[in-house]
């Protein structure tokens, strides 16, 4: 344990330093300056972006509660550069919106310490550093999603989400201690080599799994989600389907193929039973969504199945196919919130009617969504087609022909309400179209990083090359 | 270590202390109770944890450093909920939880 | 010797189509109509030549020698392949001869009759595109080959029925004929489909030898009783019905009638009906050997019968073209009945030949028929016999030919008719009692209806013309002398020295008793045509009340045409087309727009789950851990 | 850059190019540029496949692999044989004939040109691709831009039918994909890596149960596309609703890949299940030519009529495949050919009819060929060839399959192609009633006296439709033996 061996955690030093930094600049600067720190913000994060793209070693700190390695600090940097291109998005709605009550820097200050939480989280080496990851991730988006204090609907979000998720991270707290119960520790790696399955360690995995699973917003964990989308501002909706999304999910697959191996027959059920349920309950209440908000809260959560798929192969194939899916649901997802989010600050309007004909008055933002959402269908040769795919092939590896036959269903009907957003933007010609109008840079710059990752991550095959290199480091 | 008080009879409690938790969380009209049954049931895995280590483990302390960090953490939620809902009764002056479904279907 | 050149008769019509057919617009109709008629004149004279050479030096040690020259145009399979050629044997060549000649003098007679239409040229180019598709036909080295120009001719007669393409009736015409054709070429493919699969060749000169797979060991295989061959034959031969309106299938012939005379003449009289004829002629030696030509008898009840009912039927029409078409096809009966009662070898073969003697003078005097009563309508505008009589001094040449023709086919001595369908009724009788009563009652009625035709035109008191009728331009009368004479002098060809079922040729007789009873039943029927219609009188109406219910029958056509209307709109496409419509409507597509509208349904239904109550949400979300964690103990522990 | 890669790239620069259009002038220039461009290619590809096969013998020439996805083993590999050539041909003829047809699109010309280049891309990258991968992508590249197409250019209930289309083909090739993963995953029976290269599978024997559990999934995925009975639904509405086109490069093509990838992939990959499961789909098939020649009798819209037409002729196309016979093979794909071609030209004339008189009733038409001359002899000779008419490709075809098929030593089969045979009547009925009724009879309606004659376009794009109808149909055998050579090492997978 000495002073270089923190350098593993580069990346968490480096946003705890950007928080340090903004209160700071928040402190010395007077009303009028206030918002350069948006362009202030997003150099530093960039820069922690980029940092990120290089390399890091493998090893473990305090006594094996932090731990990292080539997939963590790969999938560290796609969260960051997630949250580049979300506070990219949302720098218009600060500027206009928040700034004027004085209150954009606590929103990014908010945002980046979630996104440490979010490290931590995945980058934990035992339960007690995962439940401090969690509540970190957690708690700084309830108060984003109460954060427009004057909507009703926003403190209702707020009220359910934090609620919920108390319950969520309760229930799963006494799963813990019951495992801690079966097995005296609360390391990881010890854990994996004690734990046999016993009647109270599943039931233990069960409560925690819940806690996991209502941040993957899985049915039947997922009721939440839609209200607190809606009531939420739109880019702290969008954090949540993707940032928080994400970092469970992968944490969770580290989890399932490390520690609860031994209960992988119990698992593997549990997981095809929720797959099954996810995606259709998913597909089903999305086909009937108006605002646009919910529509992409239930889309998340149909898509949250997909990637519960690559879990049944527990392989390098199965993690590379996750890691690869969850990056590209990043772009996509943050492709399609950008537009909502640009259309809303501009004219406040997020049912899919108001956007007839959005496609004769704004083209390029109309394309934005419709590439953002043919890849979320997965229509080639857009990202999500690939990741779909491979996630395809990864339960099919394990002979699970059936859950893919059901997944190709769903993707069927998936492409259905898809199609109708599509259908609103460039069929119809709309009574009362959205007018021209022109959203600014960062929003141009974050929507653009999104498209080319949509278009790219797909397409440039050393990208899934790389990912399947290192996908191996939690299959021992 | 309570004389004659063994494990199971703990963990009953417990278990019990976690259900009513979660029956108060399920039935409570009022924001603030509701939250109240989430102490319950925060403070049920924080015994948990503690007695389990005391009980089964006693050579080391993970358990109860965890118990810890459960009631820090769980101030911290609660702070922030009571914060949440103080908003919410500044628009709507109400706390109840019938007043908290206009966002459904 | 050398036969190659004749690929050019059938390529020169070709020719002739595609010039003017792409520049129907523009091509001068004062050329269009020279160009077409050279063309048909050159392969007029090319006919004409071979014919000459090959009757004169075709025989090798006294056998008509078949020469065959092709190559081929489709493989299906190493045995099986569409050959493209021209074959030359005696039926061939004299079918050159027929088609040639009259379309050659159809041509001519076109540029007079259709002077002014506006759409000259294109009809030029219809005739030579069924020109050059009736000589291919004729040429034909293979099934499969016959089978196409088959379809051609069927096509090119579509187009010149429907000619006047904006007449209603025209169009209704052209449709008919071209299906009911199609449904008899069905059979006709059926056929083709079945002996090549069992013979393994479409080439005639395969199936037609004597030592061949097929004649030598038909018995091989059988299918319901029958050989399979049998069925092939019949199957091919209901082609041959198709096209030569046979009943069942003569429904559409009598509706042709509405094309221009000339295209009736051409190929509803003398060149496209005898394509039937031809076919079974093609395959005589199958017809014969196969099942003891089982296929041949019904050839020969088909044609007796046609002939009958068709004879029959003309004497009650008034629609002078109809009369001729329903006698084209009593005569065209007559053929098929010689085919199916003749025998192959030497003089045992008569019928074979006299079928085609009288495929060869019918052709003649049909033709000039046509054309003559072509002529009568283009000078008085109407088809009715009811708006005619009296033109002999209005148009004198017409009358003459006229008279010759109706001469000729009632059968009067000294005519072209008379030898031929002689020989008919000589094999007839030879062969099968039956048919021979039947035809010779049918040679009573031919002459009887004929005048009747001829009388009502020509005598009879005259009606109020629009303007005094005129005799038609030389344009229009030539062709018809020529015809004129053919008429007389077809009858003198010693045909049985050229077309014999074996090729081998031998000398035929005239047979005194029997054609003196033909004879005397023709002359019955001229007079008692005098007796009708010479002058206007009442014993038409008088027997047409005595006969009754059998005249109103026969006026109707016996109700084929409705028996098939109702047949088809009725039960085929009213019944079968409407439900496949109907279920396609409702069962298929329902069922596929039904898994849409049941999914949306069900979201409809469900979305009460999500009740906006976040201690709901609490309640699934503590028990769906509760039952997955059952489901898992119960699934998995035991 | 190789020969092959450029029918996918051409298009592809053609779309970027077309980005930057400024007016419909501009755009229809670029994309008639483009796609001349494209025709010249698969012209000189017909010649140059000639020359290259003189010389070389194997299953697919001009071949080009490039690894993509290493560790699924994933290449982008390409090749051509006779097939793909003349399909690749038709493709391109079509869509340069459509090009012409559209001249004078109105709303969005541009998006309408790029959707449409980049659907005629993915049929081009689909006929040219070896790897089941490749070509599924393609596949689905070449179906979605049709949502697109029909819903915002279309007629009628245009949004209903373009999204029961598109999710009928979408659902199909969901179907399809897990097929192909079954293949996949089954491509390393032999010890062998898994693959999914078409001919490395080829050589692989993938274990009976298998085949016969997912060559329903294969075939059907594709059968779909190929408007098989009792899947047929999706293609009446949308061809009624898509611009004309549209109708004419999806019936015309887009069809086609159904009967192209049985034949490439459900009967080559999995010959075991093909002889199992032949039997029941030789059924549905035989079904579905009499059923859609009946059902087209009974319509009264003039695209409905073409989109049953079409039903019929690819059920045919499907019943030859099934007869596994190398005649019927011939004539399946030379009726692809024909097909393609003559519903071309009859959604292109019914397009042109439906431009000057806004109604497709045919009760409402009549006598048009008087006002219309070209179009209406071009209308009268297309029906005449679609009908069977020799001398037109659609006689060779059909021929060629009944033959084929009646080759069948089973009696049940051979039955089974009379049946088939029979519908050559009731298409006549139906054509017939079609052209009879529009274009020949008294003028329905007073006003068309006075319509506007073909344009020079119009006639270019039909005249360039009916040329290779008539090469096929007077001189065939070369086309047909060139095909022959290319289906045998196909054919000996199933004998």
């Amino acid at each position: 344990m000495n002073l270089e061996s923190l350098l593993l955690m580069r990346s968490e030093i480096g946003l705890t330093a950007i928080i340090v930094l903004l209160i700071i600049f928040e402190i010395f600067t007077n009303k009028k300056q206030k918002a350069k720190i948006i362009p202030f913000a997003l150099i530093l994060l960039a820069i922690n972006t980029i940092l990120g793209f290089f390399p890091l070693n493998t090893g473990e700190i305090f006594g094996g509660m932090f731990r990292t390695n080539t997939l963590l600090h790969f999938f560290k940097t796609t969260l960051s550069l997630g949250v580049l291109i979300l506070l990219l998005q949302s720098a218009d709605w600060l500027k206009e919106k928040i700034v004027a009550e004085n209150k954009a820097t606590e929103f990014i200050i908010l945002i980046i310490s979630s996104l440490l939480g979010a490290y931590f989280m995945i980058s934990a080496g035992d339960f007690l550093m995962f439940y401090i990851g969690l509540e970190l991730t957690t708690l700084p988006v309830a108060a984003l999603v109460a954060y427009e204090t004057y909507k009703r609907i926003s403190a209702e979000g707020a009220v359910k989400y934090i609620l919920s998720s108390a319950l969520a991270s309760g229930t799963s707290l006494f799963g813990i201690s019951l495992l801690y119960a079966t097995t005296g520790t609360i390391y990881f790696d010890a854990m994996a080599e004690i734990l046999t399955s016993s009647n109270l360690a599943i039931l233990g995995f069960v409560f925690f799994f819940s806690g996991l699973a209502f941040k993957i917003s899985l049915v039947p964990f997922h009721f939440w989600t839609a209200d607190v989308y809606e009531g939420a501002p739109i880019n702290v909706a969008s954090y949540l389907s993707v940032i928080s999304k994400g970092a469970a999910v992968v944490i969770l697959m580290i989890l399932l193929f490390t520690v609860f191996k031994p209960l992988m027959p119990a698992w593997n059920k549990i997981i095809y039973i929720v797959t099954i349920a996810t995606m259709f309950t998913g597909n089903l209440f999305a086909l009937r969504q108006q605002n646009m908000k919910r529509f992409l809260a239930y889309s998340s959560i149909a898509q949250a199945g997909f990637i519960l798929l690559g879990l049944l192969s527990v392989d390098q194939l199965g993690t590379a196919t996750v890691i690869y899916f969850v990056a590209i649901y990043i772009f996509s997802n943050l492709g399609a919130f950008g537009v909502v989010q640009a259309i809303s600050s501009a004219t406040n309007k997020e049912n899919i009617d108001d956007y007839e004909g959005l496609y004769r008055t704004n083209p390029k933002l109309s394309l934005v969504m419709m590439l953002a959402l043919f890849s979320l269908a997965g229509i080639p040769p857009l990202a999500g087609f690939f990741g779909k795919f491979f996630l395809y092939t990864a339960a099919a590896s394990k002979g699970y022909y059936v859950m893919v036959f059901i997944a190709v269903v769903n993707a069927t009907i998936s492409l259905y309400y898809y199609l109708l957003v599509v259908r609103a933007m460039f069929l119809r010609k709309g009574n009362n179209p959205i007018p021209y109008f022109r959203s600014g840079n960062y929003m141009r710059l974050g929507l653009l990083i999104a498209a080319i990752g949509i278009l790219v991550i797909g397409l440039y095959s050393p990208i899934y090359e790389y990912i399947y290199s290192f996908s191996n480091v939690f299959l021992n | 270590m309570i004389a004659g008080i063994n494990i199971y009879e703990i963990l009953t409690l417990t278990s019990i202390l976690f259900f009513i938790g979660v029956y108060g969380f399920f039935t409570r009209e009022n924001l603030i109770t509701v939250l109240l049954s989430i102490e319950l049931i925060l403070n049920a895995a924080a015994v948990n944890f503690v007695l389990i280590n005391t009980y089964l483990y006693p050579d080391l302390l993970q358990g109860a450093i965890f118990s810890i960090f459960i009631i820090a953490l769980a101030a911290a939620e609660t702070a922030l909920a009571i914060a949440i809902i103080i908003n919410l009764y500044k628009l709507i002056y109400s706390v109840e939880v019938k007043d908290t479904e206009t966002m459904k279907y | 010797m050398d036969f190659s050149y004749t690929i050019l008769i059938p390529l020169i019509p070709l020719a002739l189509f595609i010039v003017l057919g792409i520049f129907s617009k523009k091509i001068p109709p004062s050329i269009s109509g020279w160009i077409g008629s050279l063309g048909l004149g050159t392969s007029f004279v090319l006919s004409w030549y071979t014919a000459y050479t090959y009757f004169l030096e075709g025989k090798l040690n006294g056998v008509y020698q078949t020469f065959i020259y092709k190559n081929t145009w489709l493989n299906f399979t190493d045995k099986l392949h569409i050959d493209m050629g021209v074959l030359i044997d005696p039926i061939s060549v004299m079918m050159l001869v027929v088609v040639s000649t009259i379309s050659f003098m159809v041509h001519l007679y076109s540029r007079g009759y259709m002077k002014g239409d506006d759409g000259y040229t294109r009809f030029f180019s219809y005739l030579a595109l069924f020109s050059f598709s009736m000589f291919g036909l004729v040429l034909a080295t293979n099934l499969f080959q016959i089978y196409i120009f088959w379809e051609l001719v069927g096509a090119s007669s579509f187009l010149l029925i429907g000619y006047y393409y904006t007449k209603p009736s025209a169009v209704a015409a052209a449709k008919k004929a071209f299906i009911v054709t199609r449904f008899a070429d069905l059979g006709f493919l059926i056929g083709i489909l079945v002996v090549s699969y069992y013979a393994g060749t479409f080439d005639f000169q395969e199936i037609n030898n004597l030592q061949g797979s097929i004649i030598t060991n038909w018995a091989a295989t059988s299918f319901m009783g029958l050989s399979v061959f049998t069925w092939g034959l019949i199957l091919i031969y209901m082609g041959g019905i198709g096209k030569s309106a046979m009943l069942p299938f003569h429904i559409w012939l009598p509706d042709a009638m509405e094309g221009p005379t000339p295209v009736s003449a051409l190929i509803h009289a003398a060149t496209m009906v005898v394509a039937g004829v031809y076919l079974v002629a093609r395959l005589f030696p199958v017809y014969y050997f196969v099942e003891d030509g089982f296929a041949l008898q019904i050839v020969a009840y088909i044609g007796a019968i046609s002939s009958l009912v068709a004879a029959v039927i003309a004497i009650t029409q008034t629609d002078i073209k109809r009369v001729l078409a329903f006698s084209t096809m009593s005569q065209i009966g007559y053929m098929m009945l010689a085919l199916g009662v003749s025998k192959y070898d030497g003089h045992e073969g008569l019928g074979f030949m006299a079928s085609m003697f009288h495929l060869f003078t019918h052709a003649m005097f049909k033709a000039l028929l046509f054309l003559g009563a072509g002529s009568v309508i283009h000078a008085i505008h109407s088809n009715e016999m009811g708006d005619m009589g009296g033109l002999r001094k209005y148009m004198p040449i017409t009358h003459i030919t006229f008279l010759i023709a109706a001469l000729s086919i009632a059968g009067f001595p000294g005519f072209a008719g008379f030898f031929s369908k002689d020989e008919i009724l000589a094999a007839a009788f030879e062969n099968n009692m039956l048919i021979y009563i039947s035809s010779v009652f049918v040679a009573g009625l031919t002459a009887f209806y004929m005048f009747r035709l001829y009388f009502g035109i020509f005598w009879g008191q005259e009606k109020q013309y629009k303007h005094t009728p005129h005799e038609s331009p030389w344009s229009m009368t030539i062709p018809m002398i020529f015809l004129a004479f053919m008429s007389i002098a077809g009858g003198y060809f010693h045909f049985s020295e050229y077309v014999t079922a074996d090729h081998i040729p031998f000398k035929s007789h005239l047979d005194l008793p029997l054609a003196a009873i033909a004879t005397s039943v023709g002359l019955i029927g001229i007079i008692l045509a005098f007796v009708f219609y010479k002058k206007e009188n009442n014993l038409p109406e008088r027997f047409a009340h005595a006969f009754g219910v059998f005249y109103k029958w026969t006026y109707h056509k016996f109700y084929f045409d409705e028996l098939y209307i109702f047949i088809t709109k009725k039960v085929l496409f009213g019944v079968v087309g409407f439900s496949a419509a109907w279920f396609d409507k409702y069962i298929v597509d329902a069922s596929m727009v039904g898994i849409g509208n049941v999914t949306v349904s069900i979201s409809n239904k469900i979305k009460g789950l999500q009740s906006g109550k976040f201690q709901d949400y609490a309640m699934s979300f503590i028990g769906g851990g509760v039952v997955i964690a059952m489901v898992i103990f119960y699934l998995w522990i035991n | 850059m190789d020969i092959l890669s450029l029918f996918v790239v051409v298009p592809v620069l053609t779309v970027l190019v077309l980005v930057f259009a400024k007016n419909l002038k501009q755009a229809r220039v670029i994309s008639l540029i483009g796609m001349a461009i494209q025709f010249a290619m698969s012209i000189n590809l017909i010649f140059a496949y000639i020359k290259e096969r003189a010389t070389n013998t194997d299953i697919m020439v001009f071949t080009k692999d490039v690894v993509w996805f290493e560790n699924f083993n994933i290449h982008y590999s390409i090749g051509v044989d006779a097939i793909s050539v003349v399909m690749i041909a038709l493709t391109s003829t079509v869509v340069l004939a459509g090009i012409f047809i559209s001249w004078k699109i109105d709303d969005l010309a541009k998006e309408f040109f790029v959707s449409l280049i980049v659907l005629s891309s993915g049929v081009f990258g689909f006929f040219i691709s070896t790897d089941l991968f490749t070509m599924f992508v393609f596949y689905e590249i070449a179906v979605i831009p049709m949502y697109l197409l029909i819903g915002i250019w279309g007629s009628g209930p245009k949004e209903n039918s373009a999204m029961k289309l598109t999710l009928m083909l979408m659902g199909a090739s969901a179907v399809l994909s897990v097929g192909i993963l079954g293949i996949y995953f089954n491509s390393n029976a032999d010890g062998g890596a898994l693959t999914f290269n078409i001919f490395e599978i080829a050589q692989v024997h993938i274990p009976e149960a298998a085949q016969n559990l997912f060559f329903p999934f294969v075939f059907i995925g594709f059968a779909v596309i190929g408007a098989l009975f009792p899947f047929h639904t999706w293609s009446p509405s949308g061809h009624a609703s898509a611009p004309t086109a549209v109708s004419m490069l999806h019936a015309g093509v887009l069809m086609k890949l159904g009967g192209y990838g049985v034949f490439r992939i459900a009967m080559y990959l999995l010959p075991l299940g093909a002889l199992n499961w032949t039997d029941f789909f030789l059924v549905l098939a035989a079904f579905g030519v009499i059923y859609g020649a009946f059902g087209a009798t009974m319509q009264k819209d003039l695209k409905y009529v073409n989109a049953y037409a079409s039903v019929s002729h690819l059920a045919l196309v499907l019943f030859a495949l099934l007869m596994i016979n190398k005649t019927a093979w011939n004539g399946a794909i030379i009726q692809s050919l024909s097909h393609g071609l003559l519903t071309a030209l009859f959604f292109a004339l019914i397009g042109m009819v439906y431009g000057r008189t806004h109604t497709r009733e045919i009760e409402k038409l009549g006598g048009l060929m008087k006002i219309l001359p070209f179009i209406g002899a071009i209308y009268v000779i297309t029906g005449l060839a679609y009908l069977g008419l020799p001398g037109f490709s659609g006689f060779v075809a059909e021929m060629s399959v009944f033959v084929g098929a009646f080759q069948h030593p089973d009696m049940f089969h051979r039955v089974l192609t009379i049946v088939v045979v029979s519908s050559i009547v009731v298409t006549a009925v139906y054509i017939l009633r079609m052209v009879g009724k529009i274009m020949m009879g008294p003028l329905s309606n007073m006003e068309y006296a006075k319509l506007p004659k073909a344009t020079w376009y119009e006639k270019t794009g039909l005249i360039l439709l009916m040329i290779p109808v008539v090469i096929i149909g007077v001189m065939p055998l070369g086309l047909s033996e060139m095909l022959k050579a290319s289906i045998q090492p196909f054919l000996e997978r199933l004998l």
